[in-house]
């Protein structure tokens, strides 16, 4: 009946620390070819530690065994669909890791000199210009190093300019079907939040909205398609209601790949926005990151960049630090670099016309799962879906199953699950998001197992409320973890 | 799938956006290419950075071998395309190594408890810095001139708006050490932190523990910052720190021209509830076997929202795993050895040029060239295929005849040797 | 109960061939930048296929996930013990996959000019030095592609040399307990085959030898350490019996990891002898190859090597094709100059005493591995174990349990079985070869594994009957593959 | 482990050796080294190696471009470190990759059945004539001027001691194509089969069919060879041959300086059980499921030992699955595309080049240059950082003013012109 997944037999492993065992060695060092030096007598004895206490102590065979086992606890993009709502987890070519690695690269020091940088330069540039087209703004910063910091570099930058016309104002408006990095990171910057309410269609109340803006609003953070996956119909009046009182429009742009090629913000009346590289632009999330969060201003924000700004000199690309009224620094260096050469070299794989494609392909995904499960899952909002489509458990949690026991279960079915109860205006929330690298089949594959789901909710709720079954953990305990954390591996003593 | 969807044409899943919000041409931007032109691409400009050089640039970025088991591990597709742990059932490869990473940072710190990541040293720092002022209530932040000169931008930049002063105090013209009379000075109850690096900027080892002193008399707290982890190897952590915040990029992590790298914040048991970033903890299953999640969400901003201890959601979790294998290959042997070949290396360096602190220094020191230029004597170096040091003037006026040199176990004899013979001219 | 492994989800997929669908891709050329040229009209229509029929079309992603989840399937030296004897399965340092790739290495094209070839050759030259110390003969041939390859070129020397002399002779002394290979080699080189019984130690009897030896026999193939690990004490009045009628012995160097920095064959009387790169020296076995399998000989039989003969000229190294009394070839171009470079890369990582410590380690696990067995399992030979241990299934099959169902059964304890039924001489035999690489952890859970398999036998052989019931596959039907052979897809009709 | 053993020390282990056979002394090789230097003396050596060199070689080894999910497969420890799959409940994925690649090879060669690999195609001719030679119980092999001269060297070491005659046929001199006249005039009843190859060593179209059917007019069978695999994306089969013998290097297989590749042998249903080499068939398991074995072992040295097929044992899986992979990559589409652009290109060059014959070709051709050495042309192509064709004097002394050269997708029409412009001065 479930005939996406089999069990078989995975390997145990100790922690490494369990592992270990006095004098077992992994690596070798080339032999010193300079004089030793007597640490105590260099740095002061009262400096130099006896050991690294608890150390793990392994051979090389015992290390590349401790983690491929681990990694076969792991479910990836790899091995199947990662439907995980706001996410865009969708699959990301090798080549980028490839070229990421080539030596000239991959060892560049980012204090050498710009004569010999040119062409880690030159390829930020070229990021640079081609995010400038796709967002249709009118320049970028790379320097954030995810979407998060992309955020607060707006924001601050947004702070800037209204200082720089004497008045920062005091607070962002930020609609209740936020992102939590949207309330985080304004309270980062200063700003009190306030939420505003959507309307049953999952939007902006462009009543509620030109009531809430007044002079003391800095700026509205929207995000745009929203976290429902839709888009912002009006969008242009959205812009012109915060405009008409002398704030800011922000976007949260981690739901591009909803819009590259079809349309773009800096068309649509967005001030600011940032990107997430590592989501739209397809760097692998490696278990949590690295990110990449270029912001996109326009002009009138453009001199509070970060410093330091590339920019084309007589003898090539150079930096520019001698820009009075920039923000200052994010981060140290220039961003996260190796992101950068990932995004490009998918952006060049892609090219104008395959962006697009991606876009539409993406969108047709989420209205394909959207049309096969709506007769069987609640959908709170029935607004047009672009690249994700969010259901509830209204249905299911009748017979007491919530949105985590589904998910949960999914994993039964060989799925990894949605995005479970964000966001947080629809109660109970299942949000979608296939990307559009999924084939038809694995989508088919995946509306059979929530819909088989359905059914099993219906016929007998238990099975569901104790799943996962399948995996070599059962479900965790996450309550206990919070009451008594144990962060760290301690000696049995 | 477009009939199942009811619809006839792609476009139709756009036509209730606003027509004059549409683009209505392809995006300027050349067309798709191959995988043989795209890596044609990179590598051609892969070479017109540095490649062949000898370098002793250091100054937060350091030239350290990675192990070859790095890469085979986080190419697995298991580590590398997968998302945040927060399904435990299934990622517990992920969640095991964070664990991991956890303990390590901890061994290596003497603190008790360590985050998952932050994205960097530099953006570790004001983290550390908001943390300290909710613990304390206090929000005036002393920070060391000697803690590198870019995160100390970060940190002002990260204050301005959350009413937070920075203020910075200076370091011995002699040693190239915190002046910790200046610090006592500027000390005071509205002090949350004082901010120090070790080794420092110069490379220099700080005595933490007397600046903690002081700053506990005044209840203040104490951050400890390390840039160049392989010191860790050799180095008595400072047991008097509150928070210590450090960058990873030394374990495995390669310069990349910046980034991407990996921040950490370790601290004491009591703090956890203020630290920011994730956290990997250890439970139990339904069956009763050991297992990990990710826990004190109420921390973070998809709980806490606009009172979250920090903004960040995605982290550096490959690039800590790089770290974690890293730690792993050197183990307790090897990260003592190493640290002791940087020493070596670094003291034979300077042993043939003029330092200007005298303070004890790990594997970078400051050399003084009075009456030359660093960038003339980098010139030179450059036409014997060798990347200098880092020209100082720019960050410390004071200083502008001066170079910040680093050396590490990647640094031959005859590569010194060579720069030395240059300097000779 | 059993502590090694877990089941979890494993991810099922279908072959490429019911995954493809028309029109997709997962690859991209470059634009090609000259004229196109009608294939028809430039080969002739006759001979311009309109497709490949049946070949697969997927997507990038499909491709790797269809990799990926195979992979899955796979048992490997990665994830745990692989103690198949005769195969020395020990772990393979990662950094000889790196060097391999290395695109001054991996992309020499065998016919660039020798003087833009001098970092190959050197290579080869250095492995040869090195192997030439290692095994104590003369010159070394590293053309062989496998040790089978090996043993022709072997063989073909010994015959090439005997010819010289005036007479071929007729037949090959093979002891009982050999690999197959042996004979099969003998058979390709135009030899009868003698079989000669193993003495109850397990060895070559003398006496037998003494007799059977004569005039017509060319040589004599001996394995040392033999197949049952053992090594052949009487080694050097063997070569004496044999040389005494003018023949030569050939040896099976298979099992030179018992030896390396203990004793060498050229030291023993050996004329004639291969190497397995792929198992001494660390190739990963890939799932069956390749390998690389040298030669190495004593002086008398250097003029009958392969072509071409790698020599220093006066500009540097350089090839020999002017060799009249050389066998020939026995492969295009120079051998597996990829293995080749694995090789010496291992041989150098480990260094002269790092390489007879590897010896000391095989052979001590070996040892612990019988003493803790010996007690639970019959051992037919107890003359004293090199790198591996034979033991029998006598006992177990009294309750109709064969060394193939605890195989399986070991499967289900999370290791990968022995070898199964070889030697020959040994009937039903449980053949273990650990190396040098397992930990004792390792070493500790397999034995605890055989020791509750006996025990099961003892008091419930059904289970171990049915073995292996974790395993995504049950026990697989070799016998109708073999009755009924399906060796290839095909679209059902 | 020791004590458990028995023993008091390793060399207890040894102690039962004859001394006078004991080395009593280390190995003389130098130390163990670190994986830095390690990778830094073969960097060096692949440094005395051209490189950024264009080059026009082909004879038998191609430069196609490896699409990089090749290494990202084969890197899997699963495939990378996994031995035969001999325990078939715990290798499924290598079986099914074995399965999966002699089904595309049989759709590529229109045969009914392939093996899971051979060493090469050098040594998969011999196997395949050995073959043939069971089949027929004759002994004697015909075989073109036109197949690759190493492969006949193989192939005369191979037959020399079965009492295999080897006699060779020629070529015409017009169209470079074998010359059918030749063959039918040698052909008898002892001959057990013609060994010939399309795109022939010339890179030149057999019709290897005309030559089947001279075959089997006296019995004998017809073995086809090919060098170029890419060319199977575009050429038709001899569908009537009876055993088709290849080398798989053009498919992701780098040149690796002559090996590891990987050949293959593929023939009609009816001749199975003469087959050498593994084969992975179809069955099922105890559940009932669809699973896959190593079948047929009864022809194979671990069973029938001196009755075996072959001697062969270990095969080249791994370099067979990076064929797969590119098999899978390209597709149905990509194989043809490829295959289209390799013709384009090779047409382009030769258009600007003298050449030799008249007959038909892929990505292949001889040039002849009379009068002129090609030692020397190559000589001034160097000077370029161009590596020219292959001299054919050795092979040919008919052709010493000749040379092979060879263009594939990776050859820029820059690189042509400028190889013909050199030749113009
Ligand atoms: C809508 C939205 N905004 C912002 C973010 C934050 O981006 P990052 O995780 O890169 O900091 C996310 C990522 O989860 C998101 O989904
Ligand atoms: C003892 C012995 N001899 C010869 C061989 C044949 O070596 P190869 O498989 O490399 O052809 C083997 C490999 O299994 C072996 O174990």
């Amino acid at each position: 009946m479930i005939s996406k997944v089999r069990s078989h037999v995975t390997q145990n492993e100790p922690l490494l620390f369990e592992l270990s065992s006095p004098g077992k060695k992994a690596y070798q060092l080339p032999e010193l070819d300079v004089p030793p030096v007597d640490a105590s007598k260099a740095l002061g004895a009262e400096h130099v530690r006896r050991e690294v206490e608890g150390f793990p102590e392994v051979s090389e065979v015992e290390a590349i065994r401790h983690f491929t086992r681990l990694s076969t606890w792991n479910y990836a993009i790899d091995l199947g669909l990662y439907p995980l709502g706001s996410c865009t987890m969708k699959y990301n070519p090798r080549l980028n890791e490839a070229v990421a690695r080539i030596e000239g690269l991959a060892w560049a020091h980012p204090y050498q000199p710009e004569s010999l940088s040119q062409g880690a330069m030159e390829i930020m540039s070229a990021l640079e210009s081609a995010l400038i087209e796709i967002t249709g703004m009118d320049a970028v910063t790379l320097q954030p190093a995810a979407g998060a910091h992309g955020e607060l570099t707006g924001i601050l930058l947004v702070r800037a300019y209204l200082e720089s016309l004497g008045n920062p104002r005091k607070k962002i408006l930020i609609p209740d079907s936020a992102h939590g990095t949207n309330p985080a990171t304004a309270a980062i910057a200063g700003y009190a939040v306030e939420n505003i309410k959507s309307n049953d269609r999952g939007m902006i109340d462009l009543e509620l909205l030109a009531r809430v803006v007044d002079e003391d609003v800095a700026a509205l953070m929207i995000t745009n398609p929203n976290t429902l996956g839709v888009f912002e119909e009006q969008i242009a009046r959205i812009a012109e209601i915060v405009h008409s009182k002398g704030a800011q429009v922000y976007m949260d742009g981690a739901n591009m790949n909803a819009l590259v090629g079809i349309t773009r913000p800096g068309d649509f009346g967005m001030d600011v926005m940032h990107l997430n590289l590592h989501k739209t632009f397809s760097t692998p999330h490696g278990g949590g990151g690295p990110g990449s969060g270029p912001v996109a201003v326009k002009k009138h924000l453009e001199p509070f960049l970060p410093l330091p700004r590339l920019t084309a000199g007589h003898a090539g690309l150079r930096f520019d630090y001698d820009r009075p009224r920039a923000i200052g620094r994010v981060k140290a260096f220039y961003g996260n670099f190796g992101v950068i050469v990932r995004a490009l070299a998918y952006i060049m794989a892609h090219g104008g016309e395959g962006l697009r494609n991606a876009t539409m392909d993406a969108v047709l995904n989420a209205n394909y799962i959207r049309k096969k499960l709506e007769g069987y899952y609640e959908l709170p909002h029935r607004a047009p879906s672009m690249h994700e489509c969010v259901f509830s458990d209204a249905r299911q949690a009748k017979q007491g199953v919530k949105t985590m026991d589904i998910a949960k279960r999914l994993i039964d079915y060989g799925f990894h699950p949605y995005t479970v109860s964000f966001p947080l205006i629809v109660h109970g929330a299942l949000m979608i998001e296939p990307t559009e690298t999924e084939s038809k089949r694995e989508l088919d594959l995946f509306v059979a197992a929530l819909i088989a789901i359905a059914k099993e909710v219906e016929e007998d709720p238990e099975i569901v409320l104790k799943a996962p079954y399948g995996t070599r953990t059962g479900r965790v305990d996450e309550v206990t973890a919070a009451r008594k954390p144990v962060l760290r591996w301690k000696p049995a003593d | 799938m477009l009939e199942a969807c009811g619809v006839s044409s792609l476009d139709d899943f756009f036509s209730h956006l606003p027509p004059d919000v549409r683009l209505n041409r392809q995006l300027a931007l050349p067309a798709g290419q191959s995988e043989y032109e795209i890596s044609a691409y990179f590598r051609a400009r892969a070479d017109q950075n540095a490649t062949g050089y000898a370098s002793f640039l250091g100054a937060g970025v350091y030239n350290h071998y990675r192990p070859v088991l790095v890469d085979t591990v986080v190419s697995r597709g298991e580590f590398l395309t997968s998302y945040t742990p927060y399904q435990a059932e299934i990622s517990q490869g992920t969640l095991t190594t964070i664990f991991e990473f956890q303990t390590m940072i901890c061994q290596l710190t003497g603190m008790e408890v360590a985050n998952a990541s932050m994205y960097c040293g530099s953006t570790a720092v004001p983290e550390a810095g908001m943390m300290a002022a909710r613990i304390t209530g206090r929000n005036r932040l002393l920070v060391a001139r000697t803690l590198h000169p870019e995160y100390r931008e970060v940190l002002k930049t990260y204050a301005r708006y959350q009413g937070m002063a920075v203020e910075e105090f200076g370091y011995t013209a002699g040693h190239g050490t915190v002046d910790l009379d200046d610090l006592d000075r500027r000390l005071d109850d509205k002090t949350a932190a004082v901010i120090l690096q070790s080794p420092n900027f110069f490379g220099i080892v700080e005595s933490v523990d007397a600046a903690a002193d002081l700053a506990h008399k005044r209840g203040a707290m104490l951050i400890d910052v390390f840039t160049e982890a392989v010191s860790l190897g050799l180095l008595e952590p400072p047991r008097q720190a509150d928070i210590i915040a450090g960058e990873l990029q030394s374990f495995a992590i390669s310069p990349s021209y910046g980034g991407p790298y990996a921040g950490v914040i370790a601290t004491r048991e009591k703090y956890i509830r203020q630290m920011p970033g994730r956290l990997a903890g250890e439970t139990k299953d339904s069956h009763g076997n050991r297992a990990y999640c990710l826990t004190l969400a109420t921390r973070e901003q998809h709980i806490r929202r606009e009172k979250a201890t920090s903004n960040i959601c995605t982290n550096q979790a490959l690039i800590a795993l790089m770290a974690t294998v890293f730690m792993t290959v050197y183990g307790k042997q090897g990260v003592r050895e190493l640290a002791e070949q940087n020493l070596a290396k670094a003291h034979y360096l300077a042993s043939r040029l003029p330092r200007k602190f005298a303070g004890p220094f790990f594997n970078e020191f400051v050399a003084a060239f009075p009456g030359k230029s660093p960038e003339t004597i980098n010139g030179m170096m450059l036409e014997k295929k060798i990347i200098g040091g880092l020209p100082l003037g720019r960050y410390y006026p004071e200083l502008e005849d001066c170079m910040l040199l680093c050396a590490t176990e990647m640094s031959t004899r005859e590569q010194m040797d060579v720069f030395a013979e240059v300097l000779a001219q």
